[in-house]
């Protein structure tokens, strides 16, 4: 207990001490201002590598390489990218002090400007200038780092998880890994809202192509097309948030908007309805891209695509997009704080919401899956309740451990012949070749579950700390829902873990889908699926087969990045400073004084003084520890000690009427697709049919034929005339003529 | 040098048509393809020789040839930065439309590409007028090619689509003349030195509240926005394109959805807002609804077709409704965006005909029940589809964005609320509802691609059998289909990526040619109204003097 | 011999005053109107074709008279010319058109102008 | 030519029949007339009983007598003398209305013929009394001699028999919508009538008269001047009178004068037009030349005006009306020469075949769907 007490005033000091130091610091100075800096124009070359590699790729592809060429200099240039950006951080990164922002242009992209019309409006608003530069701050390069590192890894482990494509998709694959890793170092390096647009649809894009890589699955085609589209409506909200911002703020580029929003309160515009929704616009962006809950559906059907995908795109980088937008653009959210509650609201709705359902999922991907969403939950409950830092320190983190959970899953796959059932699978570990894959699995597992002094122990402490350490009563029940969230979380990651790499060795061959679909059908008529071969395959000459050299590498590197990202934590415990904090402090993260007046950490009354803890941050990792190991413990019992008490306790439910909505509801995720196909897209669809009926049968078949008919039916108003004897048409004419002479000798000459 | 190279532009086509018609039926294609390329280096020679880059304003050509001196109509030929880049893409496009037919087209070959050639000198005919007189005959002309066109090589419905189109068109088109005539008479009678029929006369003077009175602007401004409408398309007039579209042959549509529409936009921006300003400003939000009623309900409509030809056909309707939203927020970011939008539209949409074509030739179907899973036969087919698409639903990197965006933020600059900001007249809820369309539009091209790209390999049961008989044409595409897509590949990527180039000179037009708008704009938002003049001087002189002179004069 | 020259230009001319000139000339006019109108009648009421073109002949004849009336008139002979025209006209198409019935009449043996009414539609 | 253009003739005339104010009551009259006449064609039109045939004849004289009166009445207008009743003008009229009316009304087409033949001849008679001998004679030749005759002739070829017991054919007897036609014809006679003979027409035509008298004349002494043989015995006719009225019946043994050559001016023109008379110059043989008045009978007849008028002014109208004529028997010729070939649906149907115009499909248009 003693040692308890003395480790959490560590864990305190870690998580909260520092933050007012640091904060008045960065609050004396705003967020510093950029510095124009043109001598890092090589930095560039981050961005342009990957595009090379893209390039090389397609020209792969177009030359039928039938070799490992491609994946080799997606790596490389990935690698290569990966030094440059440390490269860069090491360049800027001075002892202490903080980082200045850099801005670095490349080039002119879209300009556009003119004389100023306003008298008031003579400095902003006179152009919309898009230029493509960089914007290299703390939160760049922290971002970076991660990014390219994690790529470049995953790059490395594919080259082997995608082997069995060579020649086929495998070009194809990582040309898009490397579009993505490109239009993802747009993203965030990019020093303008369109240029972190550009970059939030390329990656919209590779998740595109990358989900749909086996083409001729359709559910992965239904899945692509899902991604993209749901990531379209978040998008459509972040364009029209990123007008708005030009509308009200008058530029475009971090540097000016942010000194535009720093002076907001002072330039004298009244707060207008444009002003206000500028926050839940880029909320809606931010949403979708990072799953959030209306929009979150999109990324377990996202599980489609390769592995490798999965854990770069859907769970370490691109998905974090969201929570890297929010924190870029947190000067503007500072500004809003009924927005930034909205966030955390739904930070934490959908952190309990993707929890339930993962609990109840049998696909191992999927668990994960649902856990990423949950996990994102946490990270913009983090935003919303004020701790940039922890929202920042945990997508570091997470990066890490989702990564490596999926990069395990990955090769539980590629060893199990696309295994991924987890009732089909036991005691892994002492399968041969899957041991160092069962052991980094647990890690990842631990670091998920927030197991004391793992890497996701400090960084999800320092979110919910924050939520009980708030004044506001709507946060600290925020934060018990997230503790709560905590266990559950504790629960189906070692649900999976035990059930996988625990209990008795026991598998079945799964039915080889990534591998085999392209290879089975390069026949000219062959639709879908060969079952015969396949089952064939699977019963007779199949044995689980573990990773080799490049799988194995990345996961133990991977896993150390797992455990070594606790070590900014540990080193705060020790008396230094969080590396991580002092980067989100120093960029446009930072959490303004605003938001901290009220509630510093040391204050004595706090939601958790109920435990006697003094210092909050303390208190919250004893009582998540708590939960923590709760569901630890209760998903040992079910699922290792004894299985078939977790069958029961489903019948059990499921006899009960009361209950029996319960687990029907949870593995069918709370019926939310289901939802939205009825809500929206049936509605729509109808109402395309009504458009498509009207187009053709009124607009087309009565007004525009119908004008068209017009003369037609008023010629056959007098067609009666026209009877075809020679004698009615005669006098038709002379019943004419003679109405015409009536008409000139008695009327018309009268009258001259 | 300009000179000689304008007339050049407008009568290269003409003679190589004639020499089509003169030549063997073997050689035909090849006259036109080396015609159109050379006429595609002559307006890069144009292009490079032309001094209004920089000044914006409409650089007249002093090439100018009477035809009826004594009522002022001229051949007077002239070109704004704007034409110029139009009369850049038709001549881009034609090349490649004409050596896309080798393979499609194997009758009647010598009308097929003598037609195409005389529509080409109409299309740069329009787009280098400097009189009315000759821009609305060009821009009629062009239905007559047009219409043998559809009517000889199209689809199966071919002459009710030709019919259709022809009339629709000409319909529309007999108001704009209304609304020109009008013009040049009043001109006359209010001047008083003749007639003339020189658009920037013609458009300086109407637009003069000395000499119009606002229910003649409004009234102007409706007659000529009709036969604007109807080419552009606008929502309610639009069904002449799905159909003229769907049984147009491959370059006929590709040629029709990369230039011909181009006349509505450039007629709207060139004659109809310049002059007539108060008309435009009254109207504005009328036209900016029915904008966002055609995009939304042109993006419905694509979600439910079957026909991947019909598809792109109503998504060019749903674009161009978003272009025009751009323009109709009158200022000069959204014109400057839905001028980015036409020649990315031109580019994007010509290239998915294309496309469509060449799939069409192999399958001898566009129904996209019948086809899909292509990427396995055709993946470099697939990769320019797929590229394509993406280009056209606006993926920023590629051309497509760069117009979509700045049309949505031409519809934000000009909100009433803002700060401030460049005038205009529409607000964020134009821009809105416009981006339901693109969500909608990401969905229906996303639903193309998956049925006819992605998923597993569907092709039409007699295939094996057609394709024999069809032509030796390979699996995938062949060398010179591939050189067709991928100049407008590249061209798309570079304007993504870099159109600055463009941006600057179309800035300084906007500028040159709507330059009283943003007074007008602003005194109109602070006012709710125009001080304009209701009734010109005009009224009387205009009834004393029509009677003895005019009639005099045309005997 | 030379009285007779002398006289001879009141031997076919019968009426030369103004006033009996005039009320020929009158009757002429009455006559033409009525035979027009008993042509027109007669082409719009008969059925049998060839009296239909009875009455086109009976129109020619008025329309004759009426511009020899005319021509008196205007003591110019050009009336006359025209009715050489309209003679020459009435015999061609009295030719033609009454070769054209015999060949209708062998088709439906029938002289009606009825039977012949394939130009109505529907 | 004084008419330069036809509408402004037609607003002059127009203008002539307004000013006169009693033409209110005598258009009444004459549409009175004519109505009357029309109500009796329509009785004559309808086959009936002996008895409504002589009333609708009775009716229709009744009509006609009044026409003419009133016709008559008119022809005073303008000037003072009543002048001798037109006996001529008025039996020729009813000879050739008789005639006309029978056309339309004799349910046998040959005696139609007939009675058609007869108002050919009274319309030439007609055309005698206005003083166009040449078109009289032309016309009863060319129509009563041969287009008539081609009539009967296709009478002869295509009429049935009268069928004992049933009659003429009912196309013959029947008449189509009489009423109607009937009624067409009434507005039209009336109509007609009303510009004819309303005041204002009245003294158009009076003035028209007498405002071209002299310029028929100089017309007529221009065709003379055209015809240099006819002009040169006119003037030795001339000069033979005015050397016997001249003849000194004391100088009896003088030599006969004979004119060398008739004089021409620079223009070419040998008569000289004065106030109301026309004079030539002639050089004699004894080399005096001596000026000569033509005396109005030296004036070319009819004929011969008709025949230059028609050479020299519609020299183009001739020769049309010969190639009409031409065209016209190439036409009979082969209309005559071969049985035309059947159609398509004929050939069909004597094969027991469908007919190939199905009904409605001739309607069918392309166009817009």
């Amino acid at each position: 207990m003693i040692e308890l007490a003395s480790l959490s005033n560590l864990t305190a000091q870690a998580l909260g001490t520092f933050v007012p130091a640091i904060l008045s610091d960065a609050t004396s100075n705003g967020i510093p201002a950029s510095i124009a800096a043109p001598e890092l124009r090589w930095a560039g070359l981050i961005l342009l590598l990957p595009v090379i590699s893209a390039v090389l790729c397609g020209l792969c592809a177009a030359m039928r390489v039938k070799s490992k060429l491609p994946g080799l200099i997606t790596a490389v240039s990935l690698v290569a990218s990966f030094g440059l950006t440390l490269w860069l951080f090491l360049s800027l990164s001075n002892a202490d002090g903080p980082v200045a922002a850099r801005t670095v242009h490349l080039f002119d992209w879209i300009t556009l400007s003119w004389e100023p019309t306003h008298q008031h409006a003579a400095t902003r608003w006179t152009s919309v200038t898009a230029p493509f530069a960089l914007y290299i701050d703390s939160l760049t390069l922290l971002w970076m780092l991660f990014v390219t590192g994690l790529g470049s890894l995953i790059a490395i482990y594919a080259t082997e998880y995608m082997e069995s494509d060579v020649g086929k998709g495998y070009a194809r694959f990582f040309g898009c890994v490397s579009i993505f890793l490109f239009a993802m170092g747009a993203l965030v390096m990019g020093g303008n809202l369109i240029l972190l647009y550009l970059g939030w649809e390329g990656v919209g894009l590779a998740s595109y192509l990358l989900v749909g890589y086996y083409y001729t699955k359709p559910s992965a085609v239904d899945a692509a097309k899902k991604a993209f589209i749901m990531n379209r409506i978040g998008d459509a909200g972040l364009a029209l948030g990123i007008f708005l911002i030009w509308v009200n703020y008058g530029s475009l580029e971090y540097s000016a908007l942010f000194e535009a929003m720093q002076g907001a309160g002072a330039d004298g515009a009244s707060a207008s309805w444009t002003r206000e929704a500028i926050p839940y616009l880029i909320m809606l962006g931010a949403f979708g891209k990072s799953a959030q809950f209306p929009l979150f559906t999109w990324l377990p059907d996202a599980m489609e695509g390769p592995t490798p995908v999965s854990a770069l795109i859907h769970a370490a980088t691109m998905v974090t997009a969201g929570v890297y937008l929010i924190a870029r653009l947190y000067p503007l959210f500072e500004l809003h704080p009924h927005a930034l509650e909205t966030v955390a609201w739904i930070g934490c709705f959908t952190a309990l919401l993707a929890a339930t359902i993962g609990m109840a999922q049998y696909d191992i991907k999927r668990v994960f899956a649902y856990s990423t969403v949950s996990q994102l939950g946490y990270m913009f409950l983090g935003l919303g309740v004020g701790t940039s830092f922890g929202a920042v320190y945990h997508v570091f983190t997470h990066a890490f451990f989702k990564a490596l959970l999926f990069l395990c899953c990955g090769a539980i796959m590629h060893g199990m012949a696309g295994q991924l059932d987890l009732r089909k699978m036991s005691g892994l570990r002492n399968v041969k070749g899957f041991g160092i894959i069962s052991w980094t699995f647990l890690v990842g597992c631990l670091c998920l579950a927030a197991f004391p002094f793992s890497s996701g122990y400090f960084s999800k402490d320092a979110i919910i700390g924050q939520a009980f350490a708030s004044d506001n009563p709507n946060f600290n029940f925020l934060g018990w829902v997230a503790v709560l969230t905590a266990g559950l979380t504790s629960y189906y990651a070692f649900r999976v873990w035990f059930r996988v790499c625990g209990g008795p060795t026991k598998y079945e061959a799964g039915d080889e889908v990534h591998s085999d679909a392209d290879e089975a059908h390069d026949d000219d008529h062959g639709h879908g699926h060969a079952p015969a071969a396949t089952t064939h395959h699977a019963a007779e000459h199949w044995h689980p087969h573990g990773p080799r050299i490049a799988i194995n590498a990345v996961l133990l590197v991977i896993c150390a990045g797992a455990l070594l990202a606790a070590v900014p934590a540990y080193n705060a415990m020790s008396g230094g400073s969080n590396w991580v904090q002092r980067m989100v402090a120093h960029s446009s993260a930072f959490e303004g004084a605003q938001l901290h007046d009220a509630h510093g950490a040391e204050h004595a009354h706090h939601a958790l003084s109920f435990t006697g803890i003094q210092d909050v941050h303390t208190a919250t990792s004893v009582v998540a520890s708590v939960f923590g190991m709760a569901g630890l413990l209760i998903a040992l019992y079910l699922h290792l000690l004894n299985r078939s008490a977790a069958d029961h306790l489903r019948n059990g439910l499921l006899s009960n009427s009361l209950t029996r909505w319960l687990p029907i509801a949870m593995e069918n995720k709370w019926y939310v697709d289901e939802i939205y196909h009825w809500t929206f897209r049936v509605p729509l669809w109808a109402l395309a049919h009504v458009s498509h009926f009207a187009d053709k049968n009124l607009i087309d078949g009565v007004v525009v034929n119908g004008v068209a008919r017009l003369p037609m039916d008023l010629a056959r108003l007098f067609q009666p005339l026209y009877n075809g004897v020679l004698q009615g048409y005669a006098a038709t004419m002379a019943g004419g003529l003679a109405l015409i002479l009536a008409w000139v000798f008695w009327i018309w000459m009268q009258g001259v | 040098m300009l000179k000689s190279l304008s007339y050049l532009l407008l009568l290269l086509p003409m003679l190589s048509a004639v020499a089509i018609a003169f030549a063997p039926t073997k050689s035909a294609k090849w006259i036109a393809a080396a015609s159109t390329s050379v006429i595609f280096a002559i307006s890069v020679m144009f292009a490079w020789a032309f001094t209004g880059w920089s000044s914006g304003a409409i650089a007249p050509l002093d090439a100018v040839t009477p035809i009826l001196p004594e009522f002022g109509i001229n051949i007077s030929l002239g070109a704004s930065s704007v034409g110029v880049m139009l009369i850049l893409l038709t001549a881009f496009l034609m090349p490649l439309a004409m050596i896309g037919s080798f393979t499609a087209i194997r009758e009647r070959e010598k009308e097929y590409y003598a037609w195409f050639l005389v529509l080409e000198a109409t299309m740069l005919g329009v787009f280098l007028a400097r009189d009315a007189v000759f821009f609305y005959t060009c821009f009629e002309f062009s239905l007559v090619p047009m219409y043998f066109l559809i009517a000889i090589f199209g689809g199966a419905e071919r002459r009710a689509a030709s019919i259709k189109f022809f009339i629709y068109m000409f319909f529309g088109s007999v108001f704009t003349l209304a609304g020109l005539i009008y013009m040049a008479v009043q001109y006359k009678l209010q001047i008083g030195n003749g007639w003339s029929f020189d658009l920037d006369t013609l458009v300086a003077f109407s637009s003069n509240p000395e000499h119009m009175s606002k229910s003649q602007q409004f009234w102007i401004f409706v007659l000529l926005m009709t036969g604007f409408a109807v080419k552009v398309p606008f929502f309610p007039v639009h069904t002449w394109l799905p159909l003229a579209h769907d049984q147009a042959p491959t370059a006929g549509s590709v040629i029709l959805a990369g230039a011909l529409l181009k006349f509505g936009t450039y007629g709207v921006y060139r004659i109809a807002l310049p002059a007539a300003p108060v008309g435009a400003i009254e109207l504005d939000q009328f036209f900016a609804i029915i904008c966002l009623i055609g995009i939304v309900n042109a993006a419905l409509i694509c979600w439910v077709q079957h026909d991947v030809k019909k598809l792109i056909a109503y998504s060019s309707v749903s674009h161009l409704c978003f272009c025009m939203l751009g323009m109709f927020s009158l200022n000069s970011v959204g014109t400057t965006g839905a001028f980015m939008y036409m020649i990315n539209h031109g580019l994007s949409t010509g290239a998915l005909f294309l496309c469509i074509g060449m799939i069409y030739e192999r399958y001898h179907t566009k129904d996209m029940d019948k086809l899909g899973g292509l990427f396995r036969r055709m993946p470099v087919w697939s990769f320019f589809m797929v590229f394509f698409t993406l280009s056209s639903l606006g993926l920023p990197g590629l051309n497509g964005f760069v117009g979509e965006f700045l049309c949505l933020m031409g519809c934000f600059t000009a909100d009433v609320d803002a700060v401030a900001g460049y005038p205009g007249l529409l607000g964020p809820w134009y821009a809105i509802i416009a981006v339901l369309g693109l969500i909608v539009s990401a969905m229906y091209l996303l639903i193309m691609l998956g049925k006819i790209v992605w998923g597993p390999l569907r092709e039409p049961l007699d295939h094996a059998h057609t394709s024999h008989a069809a032509s030796a044409l390979p699996r995938d595409l062949s060398l010179r289909e591939i050189s067709i897509l991928t100049p407008i590949a590249l061209v798309s990527l570079f304007i993504g990526f870099y159109p600055n180039p463009m941006l600057a000179p179309i800035g300084k037009d906007i500028e040159e040619s709507l330059a009283s708008y943003p007074k007008l704009v602003e005194e109109y938002r602070q006012n709710g109204s125009l001080v304009w003049p209701e009734s010109a001087k005009s009224d009387g002189v205009a009834r004393t003097e029509l009677d003895t002179p005019t009639m005099a004069k045309s005997r | 011999m030379i009285d007779a020259i002398m006289n001879s230009s009141h031997v076919l001319v019968l009426a030369t005053d103004s006033a009996s000139d005039r009320s020929s000339i009158n009757m002429a006019l009455l006559l033409s109107a009525i035979l027009f109108t008993c042509g027109l009648i007669g082409f719009l009421s008969r059925r049998n074709m060839i009296i239909m073109f009875l009455c086109t002949e009976l129109m020619f004849q008025a329309s004759a008279l009426a511009l020899i009336a005319f021509g008196k008139v205007h003591h110019d002979v050009s009336g006359e010319v025209f009715v050489i025209f309209i003679l020459t006209v009435a015999a061609a198409e009295a030719a033609l058109a009454l070769g054209l019935i015999v060949l209708l009449y062998r088709r439906r043996e029938t002289l009606d102008s009825e039977a012949w009414s394939e130009l109505k539609e529907a | 030519m004084d008419f330069a253009s036809p509408s402004l003739d037609i607003q002059r005339c127009g203008a002539l029949l307004a000013d006169a104010s009693p033409t209110t009551v005598s258009a009444f009259a004459l549409t009175i007339a004519a109505g009357i006449c029309a109500a009796g064609l329509a009785v004559l039109m309808r086959p009936g009983a002996q008895g409504i045939r002589i009333a609708g004849t009775v009716l229709a004289l009744v009509g006609f007598a009044m026409l003419s009166v009133e016709v008559i009445k008119r022809a005073s207008v303008g000037s003072e003398a009543a002048g001798f009743p037109p006996v001529f003008p008025v039996i020729f009229g009813l000879l050739s209305t008789i005639g006309a009316v029978r056309v339309i009304t004799h349910p046998r087409p040959v005696f139609a013929a007939m009675y058609f033949m007869l108002t050919v001849v009274s319309t030439g008679c007609m055309f005698l009394l206005l003083g166009a001998e040449f078109m009289a004679f032309a016309l009863v030749i060319v129509y009563a001699g041969a287009i008539l005759i081609t009539y009967l002739f296709v009478l002869m070829l295509a009429q049935q028999s009268p069928v004992v017991g049933v009659g003429d054919a009912w196309y013959d007897r029947v008449p189509r919508e009489a009423l109607s036609a009937v009624f067409i014809g009434f507005v039209m006679l009336a109509t007609l009538s009303d510009a004819y003979f309303s005041a204002k027409g009245q003294s158009f035509i009076a003035d028209k008269m007498q405002a071209s008298e002299f310029d028929g004349a100089v017309a007529g002494w221009k065709r003379l001047d055209a015809m240099p043989k006819l002009l040169r015995v006119a003037a030795e006719q001339t000069l033979a009178v005015e050397v016997a009225m001249a003849k000194d019946p004391t100088a009896a043994a003088t030599t006969p004068v004979a004119i060398s050559e008739v004089v021409r001016n620079a223009d070419g023109s040998a008569i000289t037009m004065h106030a109301d008379t026309a004079s030539i110059v002639v050089k004699l043989t004894d080399g005096s030349t001596r000026t000569l008045a033509l005396a109005p009978s030296m004036m070319p007849e009819n004929s011969r005006q008709v025949g230059v008028d028609l050479v020299s002014k519609f020299p183009a109208g001739l020769e049309i009306a010969g190639v009409v004529l031409l065209m016209a028997l190439f036409g009979a010729v082969i209309l005559a020469r071969k049985q035309i070939e059947l159609g398509e649906d004929e050939r069909r149907e004597l094969a027991g075949m469908r007919r190939f115009t199905v009904e409605g499909e001739a309607g069918g248009s392309g166009g817009m769907q």
